[in-house]
């Protein structure tokens, strides 16, 4: 069996996170996108653990999806805040610190 | 069938981290179940005794290494061979602990707000309503900082002591988590606090989602995540080299994001100047003490047989950070800012030298290690910062503290001993000779042009040079300039801040001129365990 | 060798041996020497720092210093010539002055003919002037620092004349030029006497300039500079290193006599005390450069292209100083053209070689005598007519001031060359000697003479004949003893002057140091050439008593003059050259570095400075505080790091 | 005795003072620090005597002190004394005490136990870089001299006294951090030829490639080039001059700026003799452009303050210029130009700054007949410039004299075009005396009261030792020659010898 598509498509999720988070204005998506990115790593994880034969890269999926949650804890928790002081959740309005 | 076998962790060697995590976790708990009153003082005693015992503790397993490969290096590998427990890592352990005191200090500091911590008293109440008054009213704190400095000072002391790359994942985020949140939580321009943290986190994250990608990268080449591991399968030159080169410089994106290196510095300034000043001061030391650790670590370990191809790579991360943190310094009018940049600016010294290891065969005897040099340099940095930051807490208006700079003017004759000591950080920080930054320099100097990189030490030199340019601006500005309006006033501090800046000034000096000890003591860490 | 040679010609041409100085140690009243220096020293050393403690007697301890001085000199003198001629070389030790590396540099004093002369004039000349002082400064409140710096220039100048090296000679050389510096401007209150002493001191270090660049070539040639291992090597240098030399050291020599082209600060010069003017500006300091080029015999003889030179520089300027003195107005400037004429007449003995040095040195203290003469008697006409220099304001002192008149007169006959006087022995000596060398020099030095006459003569008319043209309120008085008893002495010394030709006395007395002449026969008999001199001198004369001794004199010069006069009078464009082409060019290029010191080498670090500010705000505009924009640049720093990697390994 | 440590006594009693003078309390114009800085000095200054009575004139580096220091980087607290260094070390303790003196009450106003404790302070690590035998010693204390000038300037100078601190302290460090790019260049060099040092002795023994000993020696060069400081990098200079204190203007200039030159000759000599040779011909011009260039520009000053300062860039020039023509009298007269600069000058910035305070104004427009009413301050003023232009019987003389002959050794050109400078120096001294201390009494000027006790004491020992090295220097010579001939040893040249040696021909002639 050969890899090369599974990695293909990672690197695809992979860059379709990128471009989200470079392109979306609201924190939620832009966080989304983050977690696309995750994910992506998640494929190609369990891909090579697969082609290498060990348990490694399927553990490590594990791992980065309980952090990934811990992440969304934090993270919504500092995006509630914000919306709340500023009514919105755009990054771009986030912009006071600068120079 | 793999037999299941109780997994060895090797308490011994690791308890100090994982008292701090306990330390964390029982924080989480007093929050919990303590009354309000005394919260704040059982959050301070109990973190302070567990940085304590975690200190202690850190000396006696350093005093306990065993000696290995072939008496280069000391320690073991412990956990599973998720942990390595050497030399080095006792060294940043012992740092981090030692900044995480200081840190612990100013985040304790309550004399500067009038009894209350910097921190927002409720930061889940909008800026400006009825229910921040109110908390503010009632002097409420979020004790809730205790904890999470825990948290994040456990992930520090991990970073660098992971032998593997999940591990080394995994503590990436336990330190970074609780920073996210410490920066929000200022009391005092809330929005740019929130903004920073935000800010902080939605980069952080990304990062860490390239950092990931590239661990996946390399595990797929290498087969293994274990650093050594890695290693050997790139001597053998197993798999597709491509793998590996792009999973190395994605692992470097999320190392190099964490320590602030061009150009992936964009986050620093607004992070540090949004941040309450402790949390500032306590991250920027400890953050870098921990991710260059980590990044030596990746380096000098996992990619060692590797050293030909990162070696130019980061040569130009280094020529390029030392001059964005230079040049933009210079244009800053906030203090934070300023050292922001200079921290920046710092990262490429200390990258300096990372790039000038070499092999023990090409070092003659005696000669100054690159790892002995940048535990050295990071040390130095670690407390003149913490201690600059500690100052930057006492200027103060009615406003809360005054970080623009041109409120700073005349502050020589308003408080001569604050502007004094401030005056020294920034001449150590500008590596003037007697302190302890001039000694540092030297010594990531003198590993870079061992190793042949000349040019990124005649580019290090002239930036040290620029960047004087903004550190003297400044004492300009304290000393020789008049004060504008009724000028900059130093709010007296407890006695914890005051600790921590002799902590500052201490180290500072003695660095400076008896650096003898703490070189030898990171000679003594030898090197990293394979 | 290479250079037998080259000393053959000059063997074959005639026994003109070229004397090596070889002196031996001191001895009896020669150890002495250093006294000779030491007493004015000490004298001006007290009675400058000694500060108003001194003032009442210090005029007096001045005079005995000086007088000391000459009593030593005497006696050394008087035992020098009970020696054996071969055996007038005395030297002393006194320190090891200066030794690095093979430049080795003693304080040595050397004491033969030559020195002896100069110390008697020195001192004795100067102790007249000392004596004279007292009277002249008498009403000067700062006497006792006059005083001082006359002692200070007296010791100065014996350093000079008694070094036994080039490099205390310059030290001397240099001493005389502060003294002179700061006689000049002793009235410092005066702006006009301010900008003469330093105009002086200026001019003065473009020669010494030239007096260094020879001590230098004179070590890196020999390996020594003093005269006993110079005047031995000397034989061995090439001509051109020689003549080198030779040049340089005549424009150091042209810097302290004020020779053409370093002429301008004489006449400025007069600013000072009368004095002063008599001492350092006439009889001593400004003779120097003779000294120097006579004491360099060795050198010169061996470098005619030099000796050329300095008869060219002779010869414009005695012409120079004497047509300046045929104009001015000013009595002191009168004999300070003439004295810059005078010396040019010595120079030119000096550059005609070993049948001039004698001559040149001859003509020199003649010159010594009679000129301080007239300038203390000019000295005592200003006195007596309340410091008014303007010879437009004398007129009929002959009857008023009989002394001054008398001594004068010697004075003037002297210096004109009437027959008898001293001036008339060693100048006729000198032109006799030019004629030998060549035609054309031998007339321009006549010519200069005749223009002496001319000039002279209108002074002692406006001065002590034709109408009284005083100011009101002046009443002509005769001055006290004090000054006039040393112009009764120099008037005699310049009537009696002629002595020391008496059988070639000066001849035979100095050739141990400079050589001994071949005599060679002019083509006309000697007695015609002095005849020719003596009518030139005549008409000269004559014109003078026709133009002004015959017509009355304007009280204000007029206006409407020839080219000539008004050349003249501004000391024939002098100070205009200098002005023209080093002091406003200079000026210019000071101004010009000025400026482009602040905008172009101080512009280029402080543009740089502000350049890098500059960037810096262009830079720090990168940092928008969008968050995408930073995640964008992290992705670029991703792709930058990923490169550079791939670039690293397939590159 | 034989094993007291004079050395570090040396540079121990400045530095105590420093901090006795900065911790006891006081009100400014108090008396009490200004006594305690003198006392100390005045120790320093007998330390220094008593160094000199123990130094023995023909054994070389000695009174040596080595203590391991950083090991890590191979460096020692190592000082010794040579015959440059003992004549830097006699200057420095000998000007400090006079320019306390001078300075008595030019901080009246201000912070006074801090501007004498800085002077203090600034005395022990000058000393200390004359006597460093080790180059890191050397390089930290040399860039550690920086802080208390900058301060001395910054914190009490007169107008602009911020923007020149900042100027000076900017310059310095640039040079500094080139020269560090150097020094770090050493240790790696020296570690790569076996164990990691940095004592002088042994880095001279290193095995140097030519291009690396290039490369090195122009680190170096170029921070001492600044320090000195030679045309095109001396900007700093007459700014710093005009807006520091007299009395700093005298420790910068006639002091610490040594350092430059000083360095040149122990390090660039010293270490990196091939590439000094290399560096020659463009050193010597640039050299004679300082010494024409520095002249020609203190032609044109107005301010006294200014113009000294432009002085000092025509001097140094004359410095440089001996030491990179390697020859005995250039090397000897370079070392002896240090000592004699730093008394001429400090003569005439202390006396200028005399006048400056009763003026209030540096201009020399502003001056004119200060002679008639204050005869000692023109007349010590008079001897300050005279000395300052080369009158013989002074002790520049001697040095200049022998700086010029060394030229001329090296190249009649060389020589030609540097003597110009005597003639410069005529013109720049004299103006300015004529201008300030001549002609009629300017408004303002007649109030001028002439020095009392403490300004002549403070300059006659100056004015003493200028007269006395004038006419007596070999002592100071045979002191300073033995250095001197190591040193070309080192470099491996000779002096040219004259071509037509005297005493050879009197031998032939014989024959």
């Amino acid at each position: 069996m050969s890899t090369e598509p599974y990695i293909v498509l990672s690197a695809i999720l992979f860059t379709i996170g990128c471009v989200g988070v470079l392109t979306r204005r609201n924190a939620i998506v832009v966080f989304m996108c983050v977690e696309l990115m995750l994910n992506a790593s998640n494929l190609a994880l369990v891909t090579f653990a697969k082609a290498n034969g060990n348990l490694e890269g399927q553990v490590g999926a594990f791992f980065v999806m309980v952090v990934a949650a811990a992440e969304v804890v934090v993270g919504l928790a500092i995006i509630m805040t914000i919306f709340r002081t500023r009514r919105s959740a755009s990054v771009d309005d986030a912009s006071l610190l600068k120079y | 069938m793999i037999e299941f076998s109780k997994p060895v962790i090797g308490y011994a060697e690791v308890w100090p981290m994982l008292l701090v995590f306990g330390v964390a976790c029982a924080g989480v708990l007093v929050e919990a179940f303590a009354p309000r009153r005394v919260r704040y003082a059982t959050q301070v005693l109990l973190a302070l005794v567990g940085l304590a015992a975690a200190f202690v503790g850190t000396v006696m397993i350093g005093l306990d290494l065993n000696e290995t490969a072939g008496g280069a290096a000391k320690g073991g590998i412990t956990a599973e061979g998720a942990i390595v427990v050497d030399g080095p890592a006792i060294f940043l352990w012992g740092l981090i602990l030692l900044i995480a005191v200081g840190g612990l200090l100013l985040f304790a500091e309550r004399e500067l707000e009038g009894g209350v911590s910097a921190f927002a008293g409720q930061a889940a109440a909008l800026p400006g309503t009825e229910a921040e008054r109110e908390a503010s009213t009632r002097g409420l704190d979020h004790t809730e900082v205790f904890p999470l400095m825990m948290f994040a000072v456990g992930g520090m002391m991990l970073f660098p002591a992971s032998n593997d790359l999940l591990t080394m994942f995994v503590a990436l985020e336990v330190l970074s988590l609780p920073l996210y949140l410490l920066s929000g939580l200022a009391r005092r321009r809330r929005l740019l606090s929130q903004e920073a943290a935000l800010k902080y986190f939605l980069l952080g994250a990304f990062s860490s989602g390239f950092f990931i990608y590239g661990i996946a990268l390399v595990y797929g080449y290498a087969g293994t995540m274990e650093f050594g591991g890695i290693n050997e399968a790139i001597s053998n030159n197993t798999g597709n080299r491509t793998l590996l080169l792009a999973g190395m410089g994605l692992i470097s994106v999320g190392l190099l994001f964490k320590v602030g290196a061009a150009p992936f510095q964009a986050w620093t300034p607004d992070v540090y100047q949004g941040a309450p000043t402790a949390v500032t001061g306590f991250m920027a030391a400890a953050t870098k003490v921990a991710a260059f650790g980590a990044l030596m670590r990746l380096y000098y370990v996992a990619f060692g047989n590797e050293r030909w191809s990162w070696q130019p790579m980061l040569w130009v991360i280094a020529i390029l950070t030392m001059l964005v943190g230079a040049l933009l310094a210079i244009a800053q009018s906030d203090i934070k800012r300023m050292l922001a940049y200079s921290s920046v600016a710092h990262t490429g010294f200390l990258l300096t030298g990372v790039l000038g290891a070499q092999s023990a065969s090409e070092l003659s005897s005696g000669e100054i290690t690159s790892l002995q040099a940048v535990l050295f340099y990071l040390v130095t940095y670690g407390f003149m910062t913490l201690g600059a930051f500690a100052i930057v807490s006492m200027v103060r208006d009615a406003g809360g503290e005054t970080n623009h700079l041109s409120r700073w003017a005349g502050l020589g004759k308003e408080s001569p001993i604050v502007a004094g000591i401030f005056a020294f950080f920034l001449l150590s920080m500008a590596g003037i000779p007697l302190t302890a930054g001039f000694t540092g320099k030297w010594a990531v100097f003198a590993v870079a042009m061992s190793a042949g990189a000349w040019p990124v030490v005649v580019v290090a030199v002239l930036t040290s040079a620029l960047a004087a340019f903004f550190y003297v601006r400044v004492i300009v500005l304290m000393y020789f300039a008049d004060p504008v309006g009724a000028g900059p006033s130093v709010t007296l501090p407890s006695v914890l801040t005051a600790v921590t800046i002799a902590l500052g000034v201490a180290a500072t000096l003695l660095l400076g001129i008896v650096p003898g000890p703490v070189l030898d003591l990171a000679a003594h860490a030898g090197e990293f365990i394979r | 060798m290479s250079v037998l040679p080259m000393l053959a010609p000059l063997a074959a041409e005639g026994a003109e041996h070229v004397p090596v100085v070889d002196p031996s140690s001191a001895d009896g009243v020669f150890t002495l020497m250093w006294v000779v220096i030491a007493l004015p020293l000490a004298g001006a050393a007290i009675l400058l720092l000694g500060g108003r403690l001194t003032d009442a007697w210090g005029h007096l301890l001045g005079c005995l210093t000086v007088v000391g001085s000459f009593a030593i000199s005497l006696a050394m003198f008087v035992s020098l010539i009970g020696r054996a001629d071969d055996d007038r070389q005395v030297s002393q030790h006194l320190y090891d002055w200066i030794s690095v590396g093979g430049f080795k540099v003693g304080a040595d004093l050397l004491y033969d003919p030559l020195s002896a002369l100069f110390l008697l004039l020195i001192t004795g000349v100067g102790g007249l002037i000392h004596i004279y002082s007292i009277g002249y400064m008498a009403h000067d409140e700062r006497r006792r620092r006059f005083f001082g710096y006359l002692n200070l220039f007296v010791a100065a100048m014996l350093v000079l004349v008694l070094a036994e090296n080039y490099l205390l000679l310059f030290l001397g050389w240099e001493g005389v030029g502060l003294a002179s510096y700061l006689l000049i401007g002793f009235w410092q209150y005066k702006p006009s006497a301010a900008a003469a002493a330093k105009k002086a001191f200026v001019i003065n270090r473009v020669g010494d300039m030239g007096m260094s660049l020879a001590i230098m070539l004179i070590f890196v040639t020999f390996g020594t500079i003093s005269f006993t291992g110079v005047s031995e090597a000397a034989g061995g240098a090439k001509e051109s290193t020689l003549t080198a030399i030779g040049l340089l050291l005549l424009l150091g020599a042209c810097g302290k006599s004020a020779q053409v082209p370093l002429q301008a600060w004489l006449l400025d010069a007069m600013e000072g005390p009368t004095p002063v003017s008599a001492l350092i500006h006439a009889a001593t300091m400004v003779t120097a450069g003779v000294y120097l080029i006579v004491r360099s015999n060795f050198i010169f003889d061996r470098a005619p292209d030099a000796q050329t030179a300095v008869i060219a520089v002779a010869v414009v300027t005695l012409l120079w100083g004497a047509i300046i003195g045929t104009s001015k107005d000013d009595i002191k400037k009168v004999l300070a053209g003439s004295t810059m004429s005078q010396i040019g007449y010595m120079m030119l003995g000096a550059g005609l070689g070993i049948a001039g040095y004698a001559f040149a040195i001859f003509h020199l203290l003649n010159h010594g005598f009679f000129k301080a003469n007239m300038f203390l008697g000019a000295g005592s006409v200003m006195h007596a007519m309340d410091d008014d220099v303007d010879m437009r304001h004398y007129g009929a002192l002959s009857k008023m001031l009989p002394i001054t008149f008398l001594t004068f007169l010697m004075g003037y006959l002297a210096i004109i060359g009437f027959p008898g006087f001293s001036g008339f022995w060693s100048k006729d000596k000198i032109i006799e000697t030019a004629f030998v060398d060549s035609v054309w020099i031998g007339i321009l030095a006549t010519i200069g003479a005749g223009i002496t006459g001319f000039y002279m003569t209108r002074l002692m008319l406006m001065t002590f004949f034709t109408q009284k043209r005083w100011e009101e309120h002046v009443h002509p008085h005769e001055s006290p003893k004090v000054m006039t008893f040393p112009l009764i002495v120099l008037a005699a010394l310049s009537v009696l002057g002629g002595i020391m030709l008496l059988n070639d006395w000066i001849v035979d007395f100095l050739a141990p140091v400079v050589g001994t002449p071949v005599h060679h026969e002019t083509e006309v008999p000697p007695i015609v050439i002095t005849l020719i001199i003596l009518a030139v001198v005549a008409a000269g004369v004559a014109t003078a008593w026709f133009t002004i001794g015959r017509s009355e004199v304007p009280r204000v010069a007029p206006t409407q003059v020839s080219v000539f006069t008004r050349a003249a009078r501004n000391d024939l464009y002098g100070d205009a050259i200098n002005d023209t082409l080093v002091v406003r060019p200079g000026t210019h290029v000071v101004h010009g570095l000025t400026t482009f010191d602040k905008s172009v080498v101080d512009g280029a670090v402080m543009g740089q400075a502000s350049a890098t500010g500059g960037l810096a705000q262009v830079f720090r505009r990168w940092q928008n505080g969008f968050v995408r924009s930073y995640a964008l640049s992290l992705l670029g720093g991703a792709i930058l790091v990923v490169l550079a990697l791939l670039v690293v390994n397939l590159g | 005795m034989i094993d007291f440590p004079w050395l570090t006594t040396l540079i121990v009693v400045p530095l105590v003072g420093a901090v006795v003078t900065a911790f006891l309390p006081s009100r400014p114009g108090a008396a009490l620090p200004k006594q305690l800085a003198l006392l100390f000095t005045t120790l320093t200054l007998a330390a220094a005597v008593g160094t000199a009575t123990q130094y023995d004139t023909g054994a070389g580096m000695q009174l040596t002190e080595t203590h391991t220091w950083i090991e890590a980087f191979g460096a020692s607290y190592a000082v010794g004394v040579d015959g440059i260094a003992l004549t830097l070390v006699l200057l420095t303790s000998l000007l400090v005490p006079l320019v306390v003196l001078a300075s008595w009450n030019d901080a009246d106003t201000r912070n006074t136990k801090a501007f004498f404790a800085l002077m203090l302070a600034l005395e022990g690590l000058a000393l200390a870089v004359f006597l460093a035998q080790d180059v890191l010693l050397f390089y930290v204390v040399f860039e550690a001299t920086l802080i208390p000038a900058y301060f001395l300037i910054g914190g009490f100078g007169g107008e602009n006294r911020a923007r020149a601190a900042v100027k000076f302290l900017l310059y310095m460090l640039a040079g500094g951090l080139i020269m560090l790019a150097s020094v770090v260049g050493l240790y790696a060099l020296s570690a790569s030829q076996g164990e990691p040092s940095y004592l002088i002795s042994n880095l001279a023994q290193l095995d140097i490639g030519t291009v690396e000993g290039r490369w090195l020696f122009l680190g170096f060069f170029i921070a001492f080039a600044i320090k000195a400081p030679m045309f095109p990098v001396h900007t700093w200079l007459p700014d710093t001059t005009a807006a520091a204190t007299p009395g700093t203007s005298v420790l910068l200039i006639c002091v610490l700026d040594k350092i430059g030159t000083y360095g040149m000759l122990r390090f660039c000599l010293g270490l990196f003799p091939e590439a000094s040779d290399w560096a020659t011909p463009v050193v010597v011009v640039m050299a004679l452009i300082s010494i024409v260039y520095g002249a020609l520009l203190a032609i044109g000053q107005d301010n006294m303050l200014r113009l000294i300062g432009l002085t000092s860039l025509s001097h140094f020039g004359f410095i440089v210029l001996g030491i990179f023509v390697l020859n005995s009298q250039g090397l000897s007269g370079a070392t002896l130009y240090m000592f004699n600069h730093g008394l001429s000058t400090a003569a005439l910035f202390l006396i200028a700054g005399y006048l400056i305070h009763r003026r209030g104004t540096p201009l020399i427009s502003a001056q004119g007949g200060v002679e008639k009413v204050a005869p000692v301050l023109a007349g010590t003023f008079l001897v300050a410039g005279l000395a300052t232009l080369g009158l013989p019987g002074l002790s520049p003389f001697i040095s200049e004299f022998l700086v010029l002959v060394g030229g001329f050794s090296h190249a009649w050109w060389v020589g030609a075009i540097a003597v110009s400078g005597i003639v410069l120096a005529a013109i720049y001294v004299l103006l300015m005396y004529q201008r300030t201390m001549t002609g009629p009494v300017q408004p303002g000027v007649e109030t001028v009261v002439d020095l009392n006790r403490r300004e002549v004491g403070a300059i006659a020992p100056i004015l003493l030792a200028m007269v006395l090295v004038g006419f007596f220097p070999q002592p100071l010579l045979d002191v300073i020659n033995p250095a001197i001939e190591t040193t070309m040893t080192t470099v491996g040249v000779q002096d040219e010898p004259p071509t037509v040696p005297a005493g050879t021909q009197a031998e032939e002639d014989h024959q």
